[in-house]
C-alpha cells in the first residue's frame, strides 16, 4: 500500500495509547530505568523516553526473548507428555518508539526464523506486534544505518512511523494495513498535512562505507588471519555485542528440570568459545579472531548469500556495549581497506 | 605521555619487548587498549584519567601472549593483578614489563615481581572511602530492601558473561557455566541463572578480585557488581586479614585457614 | 502456617555428624522427620554452590554440619569449610537472602542428642520463616 | 594524648615527699599532670574486705571521671591505689554486665578508655630519659618493688612478677647501679605498719638488712606503704635486728630528681626519717 | 540404561516398626532406572545377602541400593555380597532408613516417606557411581629412621628384625640420645648405659641397618612407598674407615677446655672428640669451632699423630641420596633451661643445675665419676632441693602441659642422691605427683618412706645466694601455707620438656603438621597416635609430646609395626576414594588452569604440579595432579576448585548433585 502521510498531536498519540490498552494489547517502549533507557512494558505515553539516540536492547525481545519456554515436560512412569505452547494466548504488543534501524531488523530475524522450517513461536510473536517507529531527531559516533541501506526516517520494517515536529505536533506516516488498524480508532483526529518538512526533522547520518564494496572484500579476507588477529586483538570474546543486536538469532536450547520439566530456548553468541565446542573437546573456532572473524561474515556475507538480507541494520549497539570499545564503523572500513 | 611514548620506542626498538599494551584514543572521548609493536606506532599511546580498563586482562589472552614478551601500562589496579596471577601460577616472573606512568607524565618500569611488590605495597590498596561508604548504604538496608535490589538488577543480566570476560581473573579455561555434568549453573538467563551465577562469580573472586571494577563497567545492562566483590574483599579482609594482589607468592584467603577463624555462626 | 511441613536438607560430614546422627538412631531420640541427609567425606567437600542447588529445587532451609575444629578426620578440612561459610554467608545476606534459612553446626559422633536438638531447632525456625517461596519461584521468573 | 594524676590519700599525707618530687620531675620534663577532677578514695585494703561492688565501684568512679575528662591514661604513683584501680579496670572490661551494675552504682557511664599506669610505666615511657640527667645518681642501690606493682601478672600484665627488672633499668638510666637482690617483690609488712609493728619490722628488717648486706646504698621505692614501713619504722627494725641500719629509702622520683639536678628540698628529701646521706660518688667509680 | 536392585530390609522390626517397608519397596520399583526392588526380614543374613547375589545374577543389575541400617554398619558387608556376585563393590551403596528414619520418627505416613526419599536419593547416586578399583602404590621396602634415640635404636632393631633395610640418621656423632645421659632409670633404678649400649652396638652390627652418624635430613619428595631422600652426612673431618678409634687424637688434642655437650656442660672435652666412651660409632669427630687448625691454621696435631693418616681437614659434607618406603620420625625432645624462672637463678649460680646435668653428676661415666659434687667448688651438697614442675603446668609463666616424666626423675634423684650421701637431706618441691604407671607410684613412696626424701608441696617462690647457701623460698600448702626456707647446696630444677630446636623446620621438610608446641601431630590422638596425617611417615618417641623410656619404646615397636605392614606387601593397596584431576582429549588436555590454589588446602600435601608436553618436549601447561599414594579422599580440593577439575571418586559432582536433586524430587528419578 502506499504510504499515508498525516499529522498527529501528543494527545492524540496519548488517547491511541490508552486506546491500545484498552484492547488488551501490550505496549512495550524505550522507558528510563535507573540511568539508561531500555525497551520495558508501559502505561501511557508519559512513560515513554523518546529523546535518546538508542536503548540499551533491541526490540527483539518482542520477538525473540531472553529465555522463552518451548514445550513442557512431564515423565510418569516412563511415559512422558509433552504440552506444546498455546499461540493463541500470546499478547498482541505494540513497539512503540523504536528507531527506524531496530524496525528494519525484524526482517533480518525473519529470513532467519523462517528459513527452513518455518519458526511457529517466533512467527506467532512477529504476527501479533504492531510496529510504531520513530524517527531519528540525533544520532551518535556509533550510528552508522545510511551505511548499511537504512535512514533515520527509513520506514522499512515500520508498520507505523512517527517523526517529532516539534510543539507536540509528530509526523504520522501509515505504511502497512497493521499501521491502519492500529490508528483507526483516533482516525479522527488525524490531519492531512503536506507542509510538514521530515528531512529537515532529521539527524545527519554520513555513510562510513558500502555494502557492497564490503561483501566483496569479505569473502577473499577469510584465509587472511593476521588480519583477523589484528582486527580482533582487543576483543575479549563476550556476548554483550550479540546480545544487544537486534538481528542476532542464535539460541542455544536447555531442557530444565528433572522428571517434569520446560524445554528453554535462550540467546548465545557466536563469540563465545563453547559455541563451537565439539563433545570431543575439538573446536573449529579456538581463536577468538575466528570468531569475530565469523560475526562480521557472518552479518556482511552469509546473510546477503544465502537469505538476500543484510545481517545489520547499522543501529550501533554492540559498539556502544562494548567493553573494550570495538567501534563497528572502524572495522567496517577497515575492511573495506584491506588488500586481500 | 611523552615519557610514555619513549619509553615504548625505546623498548621495542631494543627488542626488550615485543608488545606495549597500552591506552590509545578510542570512540568519543573514550580511552582503549592498543597494542604496540614497532616504535614508528608509539605514538598512539596515551595516558590520562580515562585511562580505567585493567589491561592486565591481556596478559591471559593466548592471541596477545603470543606476540611475545610484553610491557603493561599499569594503572594501580593492573600491578597487584599482576602480583595476584603471579600467585596463582599464571604468569612468570621476568615474562613482562610493567610501565606505570605517574601523574605528572614520568614512567616507572617494574620488570620484576619483586619490584611490583615494592611499589603496590606504596599503593593505597585500601577500599576507597567512598567505596566503603556506598557499600554500607547497602549493608545498612534491609534484607528485604537488599533483595528486591538485587532481584531488580539481576533480572536484567543478559549472561552476556562481559564481566567474566573483562575480568583479568576469569582466566579459565572451563567456566564452571560451561560444565555441564552436571550442569551447574542454569544456561538461561532466567532469573534463578542469574542469581546463581552471579554469587558463583562473586565466590570464585572471593579472596582473589583486586578491585579494578572492570566487571561493572563492561556490564552492558549496568549491574553493579563491584559491590558484590568489594563486600567480600571487605569480608575476606576483616575476618582474615588478607588481601589479594599484594606479592606474587601468598597463602590464598580461600585456600588456607586460621584455627581461630570466627565461627558466631556455628551453633 | 501450621500445615507448613518444610524441607530440610542436611549436609553433613562422615565421620562426625553422620555418626553423630546414627547415634541419634541408636539412642531412639526422636526428631523431626522434615530433615534428610546427605553424607558427605568431609564440610570441606561442601561446595557452596550445591546449597544454592537444594533451594532452587525446593529445600526451605539447610543443616550444614561436620566436626568440631581440631576433630576432623581429615584434621583440617572443616576449617576450611568454615572460611568457606564465612564469605558464602556474608554474601548471601548482602544479596538479601535469610541465611536464618541455613544453620551450621559441629556436631560430633558422641552428639546424638545434639543432632536431634538440631534438628529440631531448625524445624522450628525455619517453620516460622515459612516456605522459601521467594527462591523456589525465581526459576521461573525471565522465562517467557 | 592526656595523662591525668590520681594522688590518692597518701601523696597528701604522709607522702608528700613522693607527690612534691613527682610534680617537681614532671614541671622540668614538661610534663603536665592535671588531677582528676573530684577524686575519691581508691578503697585501699579496707573496701574489698567489706563489699566487692564497693570495692569496684570506688575506683570505677575515679576512672570514670577521668574517662569524662578525656584522659587517656591515670597516672597512679601508688602501689596500692595502683593494684586497686587496675584490678578494678581489669574485671569491668571483661564483664559487661558487671561494668553496667557498676557504671549505675557511680552514676557514671564507665567504658575503660582510660589506661591505668604505675610510676614505672610512665617514667619508662619518657622518651631519651637519659638526656634530662645532669647529675648522675652514681650510687649502689637496691631497688625494691614491693608486692603490688608487679601483682597479680594477668592483671598489671606489667614486668615480670618475681623477678622485674623495669626499676632497674629506669636507674640505671639515671646513672646507678643496680644491685642483684632476693628481696625486690617481698613483703615489707604494709597494712600491719600500725596493727603489727613487731611483724613489719621483721619483714621489713630483711629486706634492708638484705640490701645492706649487698653492699647498697640506697633503697629505692615506688609506694608509700613500703616507704612508710622501710623508713619511718627504721627504729623498730633497728631494735628487732639488734644493729643500726642507715640505708636510706628514696622514691624513685626523688632519685630521678637529684639526678636531674633539682635541689633536694624541692624533692622533700627533708621529710624522710632516715636521713639521705650520699657519698658523692663519680661516675666511673 | 541403568538397571538398578533395590533391596529394602525390615531389620527384625526396627525398620518395618515405623516405616512402611513394602510400600517404599513398591515406590522405589517404579523409580526409572530400577529393575528390581524387594524387602526382606533381615538382608543382612546369609539369605538376605544370598538374594542380592542372586538378583544381581540373574537380574543382570548395575548397581545396588540396600535400604537398611547405617553404611557406617554393613556397607563393607554389602558391598562384598556384591563383589561374590561378580557386581564391582562401589556400585553398592546404602541407604541409611534405620539410624536416620525408623528409629529417630513415630510410625507415620511422613516416615514412609522420608524413607522413599532417602531410597530414591540414594538410587540416584548409584546411578551415577563407576566401578572402581583398589588403588596400588609400589613400595620400597626400606624405612629411614631419624634420630638414634632410644626410641630410633628400638625402632631401627624392630625393622631390621623383620627383615627389611633402615637407614638410621642420627645429628649428633653418635647415636644413644637422651638416654645414654642418664644415669640410672626409674623406677628401677638400672644402669641407663648398661641397658642401652647393647642395643646401640646391636645397631651397629645389624646386616640391615645403615647408620649416617652425624647426619641430618637434608630434604625429602615423594609420597608413601615411594619417599626421595637426601641426607647430609656432615664432615667428621676424618676417613672412617681408616680410623680406628684408638683415641690417640682424642688424648693428644691441645684444646682440650671445650664444654661438653654430652656432660651436659659440666664437664670438659677435645676440640677432637667421641662424644662418651661408648659411642657407636666411636670415631672421633673434629669440632671445627674449637679446632687450633680451623681457628688459627696451625696446628694438625692429631693428623701427626694418627697411626692410620684419617684426619681429613679438608672433608666437606657429603649428600647421600636413598629411596625409602616408610619414615619413623625419632627425634626426640630437649629440655628447657632456665628462661621461664629468672628469680631462680639459673645461669646465675652455678648450684642451680637442670634435670639432666643431675643425671651427668649421678651418672658413673660422668665428671664426678658418679659422686655427687656440685658444680660451683666440687664440694658434696649437704642439702639438695629437687624443683619439679619448672616451667610445666605453668600457663602464666612457664608451658601448660605436664612434660610427663620430672615427677618420676625427680623422685630419682633424690633417691640416687640419698644412696650415694647417706647423711644428705633431700627435699623435693612439688604440685602434685603424677606416678601412673608400673611401679611408678610404689616407686615415688619408696623415695618417701624409705629414703627420708622430704617432700613439700609448694612452688618455689625464689632461689638466692646467701651465705654461700642457695636460699630456696616457698610455702607449704599443706600446712596453711606457711612460707618456708631451706638453704640448700645444691637445687635441682626439673625444667620442662619441650620440642627439638629445629623441629618446625624438620617437619617443614618432611610435610607433617605438629601442635602449637612444635611437638610432631599424630594423625589421630586416640587412634592412630604413632601415624602423621602424611601417609607413609610414622611417630616414634618424645618429639609427639614427653615420653618416658617405657613409652618411646613402645611407640616405637608400634611404628615400626606399622612399617612392617606397610612393607608386608610389594604393593600398596588403597580404597580409591580419592581425589582425580580431570584429563581430556587435546587441546585442552585438562580443564584444570594450574592455579594450585588447592595446593595449600590439601591436609595431605597430595596435590603436586604435572607438566603436560607435547611430543617434542614442549611445555603446554602445567596442571595439578592428585598422588593416589597420599590422598585420604577429604575432598576440600574438590570444593575448592573452580573449574571443577578436580573429583572426587565416590563422591563425584554427579553424585552428590543428582543426591541433593533427588532428595528434593527435582531429579529425574522422582515419580
Amino acid at each position: 500500500m502506499a504510504i499515508e502521510t498525516t499529522s498527529i498531536k501528543r494527545e492524540t498519540l496519548e488517547k491511541l495509547f490508552s486506546n491500545w490498552l484498552s484492547e488488551g494489547k501490550r505496549i512495550l517502549a524505550p522507558k528510563k530505568l535507573g540511568d539508561h533507557v531500555d525497551f520495558a512494558l508501559v502505561g501511557s505515553l508519559a512513560e515513554v523516553s523518546l529523546d535518546q539516540v538508542q536503548t540499551v536492547q533491541s526490540p527483539k525481545i518482542a520477538v525473540f526473548p531472553r529465555v522463552e519456554e518451548l514445550l513442557a515436560f512431564q515423565s510418569t512412569d516412563g511415559n512422558v507428555q509433552l504440552r506444546e505452547r498455546d499461540l493463541a494466548v500470546l499478547p498482541e504488543t505494540v513497539i512503540f518508539g523504536l528507531r527506524p534501524c531496530d524496525a528494519a531488523a525484524f526482517a533480518s530475524l525473519k529470513a532467519i526464523f523462517d528459513w527452513d522450517t518455518p519458526d511457529k513461536l517466533f512467527s506467532a510473536r512477529l504476527e501479533k506486534i504492531t510496529v510504531v517507529g520513530l524517527s531519528c531527531s540525533r544520532a551518535d559516533e556509533y550510528c552508522f544505518c545510511t551505511s548499511v541501506g537504512g535512514g533515520p526516517g527509513a520506514a522499512a520494517g515500520s508498520d507505523i512511523l512517527l517523526t517529532d515536529m516539534g510543539r507536540e505536533d509528530f509526523l504520522l506516516e501509515i505504511i502497512s494495513e497493521k499501521g491502519r488498524q492500529a490508528v483507526r480508532s483516533v482516525s479522527a483526529g488525524l490531519q492531512p498535512d503536506a507542509a510538514m518538512d521530515k528531512e529537515s526533522r532529521l539527524a545527519r547520518v554520513t555513510p562510513a562505507f558500502t555494502v557492497e564494496k564490503i561483501s566483496s572484500v569479505l569473502a577473499a579476507l577469510f584465509d587472511d588471519a593476521s588480519f583477523w588477529e589484528k582486527q580482533s586483538l582487543r576483543c575479549l570474546g563476550c556476548g554483550a555485542c550479540a546480545y544487544v543486536c537486534p538481528t542476532c538469532a542464535c539460541f542455544d536450547i536447555q531442557d530444565e528440570g528433572g522428571a517434569s520439566g520446560k524445554r528453554l530456548r535462550c540467546w548465545d553468541s557466536c563469540g563465545f568459545g563453547l559455541f563451537t565446542l565439539h563433545t570431543s573437546g575439538h573446536n573449529p573456532r579456538p581463536l577468538q579472531s575466528q570468531r569475530w572473524r565469523q560475526r562480521l561474515m557472518h552479518k556482511f556475507s552469509y546473510m546477503p548469500e544465502r537469505q538476500s538480507v543484510l545481517g545489520c541494520v547499522g543501529c550501533g549497539r554492540c559498539s556502544r556495549a562494548c567493553p573494550v570499545d570495538m567501534n563497528m564503523v572502524e572495522h567496517m572500513r577497515a575492511v573495506a581497506e584491506a588488500k586481500p | 605521555m611523552e615519557d610514555l611514548r619513549n619509553k615504548a620506542r625505546e623498548l621495542l626498538a631494543a627488542k626488550a619487548v615485543q608488545v606495549v599494551v597500552g591506552y590509545g584514543r578510542g570512540t568519543g572521548a573514550s580511552r582503549r587498549a592498543v597494542f604496540i609493536q614497532s616504535a614508528a606506532e608509539a605514538g598512539e599511546l596515551l595516558f590520562d584519567n580515562a585511562c580505567r580498563q585493567n589491561l592486565a586482562v591481556y596478559l591471559m589472552k593466548p592471541e596477545v601472549r603470543k606476540l611475545g614478551k610484553m610491557a603493561l601500562v599499569a594503572i594501580p589496579a593492573t600491578l597487584r593483578t599482576i602480583l595476584q596471577l603471579a600467585s596463582e601460577n599464571q604468569i612468570q616472573d621476568l615474562e613482562l614489563l610493567a610501565l606505570v606512568p605517574d601523574a605528572s607524565g614520568a614512567v616507572t618500569q617494574l620488570a620484576t615481581f619483586a619490584a611490583i611488590e615494592a611499589h603496590v605495597v606504596l599503593q593505597d590498596n585500601d577500599l576507597s572511602a567512598a567505596e566503603k561508604g556506598e557499600l554500607q548504604k547497602y549493608e545498612i538496608m534491609g534484607m528485604e530492601q537488599r533483595r528486591q535490589f538485587w532481584e531488580e538488577h539481576f533480572s536484567r543480566c543478559l549472561k552476556c558473561y562481559a564481566c567474566r570476560a573483562a575480568c583479568p581473573l576469569c582466566y579459565c579455561s572451563r567456566c564452571t557455566v560451561e560444565c555441564n555434568q552436571p550442569q551447574w549453573i542454569p544456561v538461561p538467563a532466567h532469573d534463578l541463572g542469574n542469581l546463581e551465577w552471579n554469587i558463583m562469580r562473586a565466590m570464585h573472586l572471593a579472596g582473589r578480585c583486586i578491585n579494578c571494577g572492570d566487571c561493572s563497567r563492561a556490564c552492558p545492562v549496568g549491574i553493579p557488581l563491584h559491590l558484590l566483590n568489594q563486600k567480600l574483599i571487605s569480608e575476606v579482609y576483616t575476618h582474615f586479614n588478607s588481601r589479594s594482589g599484594m606479592a606474587a607468592k601468598a597463602d590464598h584467603a580461600m585456600s588456607t585457614f586460621k584455627p581461630n577463624d570466627a565461627e558466631d555462626f556455628i551453633r | 502456617m501450621s500445615d507448613f511441613n518444610p524441607k530440610i536438607v542436611a549436609f553433613v560430614c562422615n565421620w562426625c555428624t553422620y555418626a553423630g546422627a546414627d547415634l541419634t538412631g541408636t539412642s531412639r531420640m526422636k526428631y523431626s522427620p522434615q530433615v534428610s541427609i546427605i553424607r558427605f567425606p568431609c564440610t570441606g567437600r561442601i561446595d557452596f554452590m550445591l546449597l544454592l542447588k537444594a533451594f532452587a529445587s525446593g529445600a526451605d532451609g539447610i543443616i550444614v554440619s561436620g566436626c568440631h575444629p581440631n576433630d576432623c578426620h581429615y584434621s583440617s578440612g572443616n576449617f576450611h569449610a568454615r572460611r568457606r561459610w564465612i564469605v558464602f554467608r556474608s554474601l548471601l545476606d548482602f544479596l538479601g537472602i535469610d541465611v536464618r534459612r541455613v544453620r551450621f553446626s559441629w556436631v560430633s559422633a558422641a552428639e546424638g542428642a545434639k543432632w536431634a536438638q538440631l534438628v529440631n531447632e531448625t524445624a522450628e525456625q525455619i517453620r516460622l520463616l515459612g516456605p522459601f517461596k521467594r527462591y523456589h519461584q525465581l526459576r521461573g521468573l525471565g522465562v517467557e | 594524648m592526656k595523662t591525668g594524676f590520681y594522688p590518692g590519700c597518701s601523696m597528701k599525707g604522709s607522702a608528700r615527699e613522693y607527690s612534691e618530687s613527682l610534680l617537681a620531675v614532671a614541671r622540668e620534663l614538661g610534663r603536665e599532670l592535671p588531677e582528676v577532677p573530684d577524686w575519691n578514695c581508691c578503697g585501699a585494703t579496707a573496701a574489698h574486705n567489706i563489699d566487692t561492688d564497693l570495692a569496684l565501684a570506688l575506683p570505677a568512679r575515679i576512672l570514670a571521671a577521668a574517662e569524662k575528662d578525656g584522659m587517656n591514661e591515670v597516672l597512679v604513683p601508688c602501689a596500692a591505689c595502683y593494684s586497686r584501680l587496675s584490678v578494678t579496670r581489669h574485671e569491668l572490661l571483661d564483664d559487661e554486665a558487671l561494668r553496667n551494675k557498676i557504671s549505675g552504682l557511680v552514676e557514671a557511664d564507665y567504658q575503660g578508655t582510660a589506661k591505668v599506669v604505675n610510676i614505672i610505666e610512665w617514667l619508662a615511657s619518657i622518651p631519651d630519659l637519659e638526656a634530662w640527667v645532669k647529675k648522675p645518681f652514681a650510687h649502689r642501690v637496691a631497688c625494691y618493688y614491693g608486692c603490688l606493682l608487679v601483682r597479680p601478672p594477668g592483671v598489671v600484665k606489667f614486668d615480670r612478677p618475681e623477678e622485674p627488672q623495669s626499676m632497674d633499668l629506669l636507674l640505671k638510666k639515671m646513672g646507678a647501679e643496680p644491685i642483684d637482690w632476693a628481696f625486690k617483690t617481698e613483703c615489707c609488712g604494709a597494712g600491719f605498719s600500725v596493727s603489727r609493728t613487731d611483724l613489719v619490722a621483721k619483714l621489713s628488717g630483711l629486706i634492708l638488712e638484705d640490701a645492706v648486706s649487698r653492699g647498697a646504698e640506697a633503697v629505692i621505692v615506688a609506694c608509700p606503704m613500703c616507704h612508710l614501713n622501710l623508713d619511718m619504722r627504721r627504729p623498730q627494725i633497728e631494735k628487732q635486728v639488734g644493729k643500726k641500719i642507715n640505708i636510706p629509702v628514696i622514691y624513685i622520683t626523688q632519685a630521678l630528681g637529684l639526678a636531674m639536678g633539682i635541689p633536694a628540698r624541692k624533692l622533700g628529701l627533708q621529710r624522710h626519717k632516715v636521713a639521705v646521706k650520699l657519698s658523692p660518688r663519680t661516675a666511673e667509680s | 540404561m541403568a538397571r538398578i536392585g533395590v533391596f529394602v530390609c525390615h531389620c527384625g522390626e526396627n525398620i518395618s516398626a515405623t516405616v512402611d517397608v513394602k510400600k517404599v519397596a513398591e515406590a522405589a520399583s517404579r523409580i526409572p532406572g530400577v529393575a528390581h526392588s524387594v524387602e526382606y526380614k533381615y538382608m543382612c543374613s546369609d539369605p538376605g545377602q544370598q538374594m542380592i547375589r542372586n538378583a544381581i545374577r540373574e537380574k543382570n543389575l548395575t548397581g545396588v541400593v540396600v535400604a537398611a541400617c547405617s553404611p557406617r554398619m554393613h556397607e563393607p558387608t554389602f558391598r562384598r555380597a556384591c563383589a561374590e556376585a561378580g557386581l564391582n563393590p562401589f556400585l553398592c551403596e546404602m541407604a541409611n532408613i534405620r539410624e536416620h528414619c525408623s528409629w529417630v520418627h513415630e510410625k507415620s505416613e511422613a516416615t514412609t516417606h522420608k524413607a522413599f526419599d532417602i531410597v530414591r536419593t540414594l538410587v540416584a547416586k548409584v546411578k551415577r557411581n563407576k566401578a572402581l578399583l583398589p588403588i596400588k602404590v609400589p613400595v620400597t621396602k626400606t624405612a629411614l629412621v631419624l634420630g638414634g634415640g632410644i626410641a630410633g635404636i628400638q625402632a631401627s632393631l624392630d625393622i631390621a628384625n623383620s627383615g627389611h633395610k633402615v637407614i638410621l640418621v642420627e645429628k649428633e656423632p653418635s647415636i644413644g640420645g637422651h638416654m645414654s645421659q642418664l644415669s640410672e632409670t626409674f623406677p628401677t633404678l638400672d644402669c641407663s648405659q648398661c641397658i642401652l649400649t647393647p642395643r646401640m652396638v646391636e645397631v651397629a652390627q645389624h646386616p640391615n641397618i645403615t647408620l649416617h652418624s652425624y647426619s641430618e635430613l637434608e630434604s625429602m619428595d615423594g609420597f608413601i612407598g615411594n619417599f626421595k631422600v637426601r641426607i647430609r652426612k656432615k664432615a667428621r673431618s676424618l676417613d672412617e674407615k681408616l680410623c680406628t678409634g684408638c683415641g690417640l687424637c682424642v688424648q693428644k688434642c691441645p684444646s682440650k677446655k671445650i664444654s661438653s655437650e654430652f656432660d651436659a656442660g659440666l664437664g670438659l672435652r677435645p676440640a677432637i672428640y667421641v662424644p662418651f666412651p661408648q659411642a657407636v660409632p666411636n670415631k672421633p669427630v673434629i669440632d671445627r669451632e674449637h679446632c687450633t687448625y680451623y681457628r688459627t691454621g696451625k696446628c694438625r696435631l692429631c693428623e701427626k699423630i694418627c697411626p692410620t693418616q684419617a684426619i681429613r681437614f679438608d672433608q666437606e659434607d657429603e649428600i647421600i641420596e636413598a629411596d625409602i618406603g616408610a619414615v619413623v620420625v625419632a627425634t626426640g625432645f630437649d629440655i628447657k633451661h632456665g628462661d621461664f624462672f629468672p628469680e631462680y637463678g639459673y645461669g646465675k649460680y652455678k648450684d642451680v643445675i637442670d634435670g639432666l646435668q643431675f643425671e651427668r653428676l649421678a651418672s658413673a661415666s660422668g665428671p664426678t665419676l658418679g659422686e655427687i659434687r656440685r658444680p660451683s667448688d666440687g664440694q658434696v651438697p649437704q642439702t639438695v632441693v629437687f624443683v619439679a614442675c619448672a616451667g610445666s603446668r605453668d600457663p602464666a609463666k612457664g608451658i601448660e602441659y605436664c612434660s610427663k616424666i620430672c615427677c618420676m626423675y625427680t623422685a630419682k634423684h633424690a633417691m640416687l642422691y640419698k644412696h650415694k650421701v647417706h647423711h644428705g637431706k633431700p627435699f623435693v618441691f612439688y604440685m602434685d605427683i603424677r606416678a601412673g604407671g608400673k611401679m611408678y607410684e610404689e616407686f615415688v613412696r619408696r623415695a618417701m618412706e624409705e629414703d627420708g626424701v622430704q617432700y613439700i608441696r609448694s612452688r618455689v617462690s625464689r632461689i638466692y645466694e646467701r651465705g654461700g647457701k642457695l636460699v630456696v623460698k616457698g610455702a607449704d600448702t599443706l600446712l596453711g601455707s606457711r612460707p618456708l626456707e631451706i638453704e640448700a647446696d645444691l637445687v635441682v630444677l626439673a625444667t620442662a620438656g619441650v620440642a627439638q630446636a629445629g623441629a618446625e623446620q624438620l617437619a617443614q621438610r618432611l610435610h607433617v603438621s605438629f601442635d602449637a608446641h612444635k611437638f610432631y601431630a599424630e594423625a589421630h590422638p586416640k587412634l592412630r597416635p604413632v601415624e602423621t596425617n602424611t601417609a607413609g611417615i610414622f611417630l616414634a618417641g618424645a618429639c609427639q609430646a614427653p615420653k618416658d623410656i617405657p613409652e618411646s619404646v613402645a611407640q616405637a615397636s608400634g611404628a615400626a609395626a606399622k612399617v612392617a605392614i606397610l612393607f608386608s606387601q610389594s604393593e600398596l593397596v588403597r580404597e580409591p576414594l580419592i581425589a582425580v584431576v580431570d584429563r581430556q582429549a587435546p587441546p585442552l588436555y585438562s580443564s584444570c588452569v594450574g592455579c594450585f590454589l588447592c595446593q595449600p588446602s590439601c591436609p595431605y600435601q597430595a596435590i603436586e604440579k604435572e607438566e603436560i608436553r607435547d611430543r617434542d618436549g614442549q611445555l603446554i601447561k602445567t596442571i595439578a595432579k592428585v598422588n593416589p599414594g597420599l590422598c585420604q579422599g577429604c575432598g576440600t580440593c574438590v570444593a575448592l576448585c573452580r573449574t571443577k577439575s578436580i573429583d572426587i571418586q565416590g563422591f563425584s559432582h554427579e553424585q552428590v548433585y543428582a543426591e541433593v536433586l533427588a532428595l528434593l524430587n527435582r531429579g529425574e528419578d522422582n515419580v
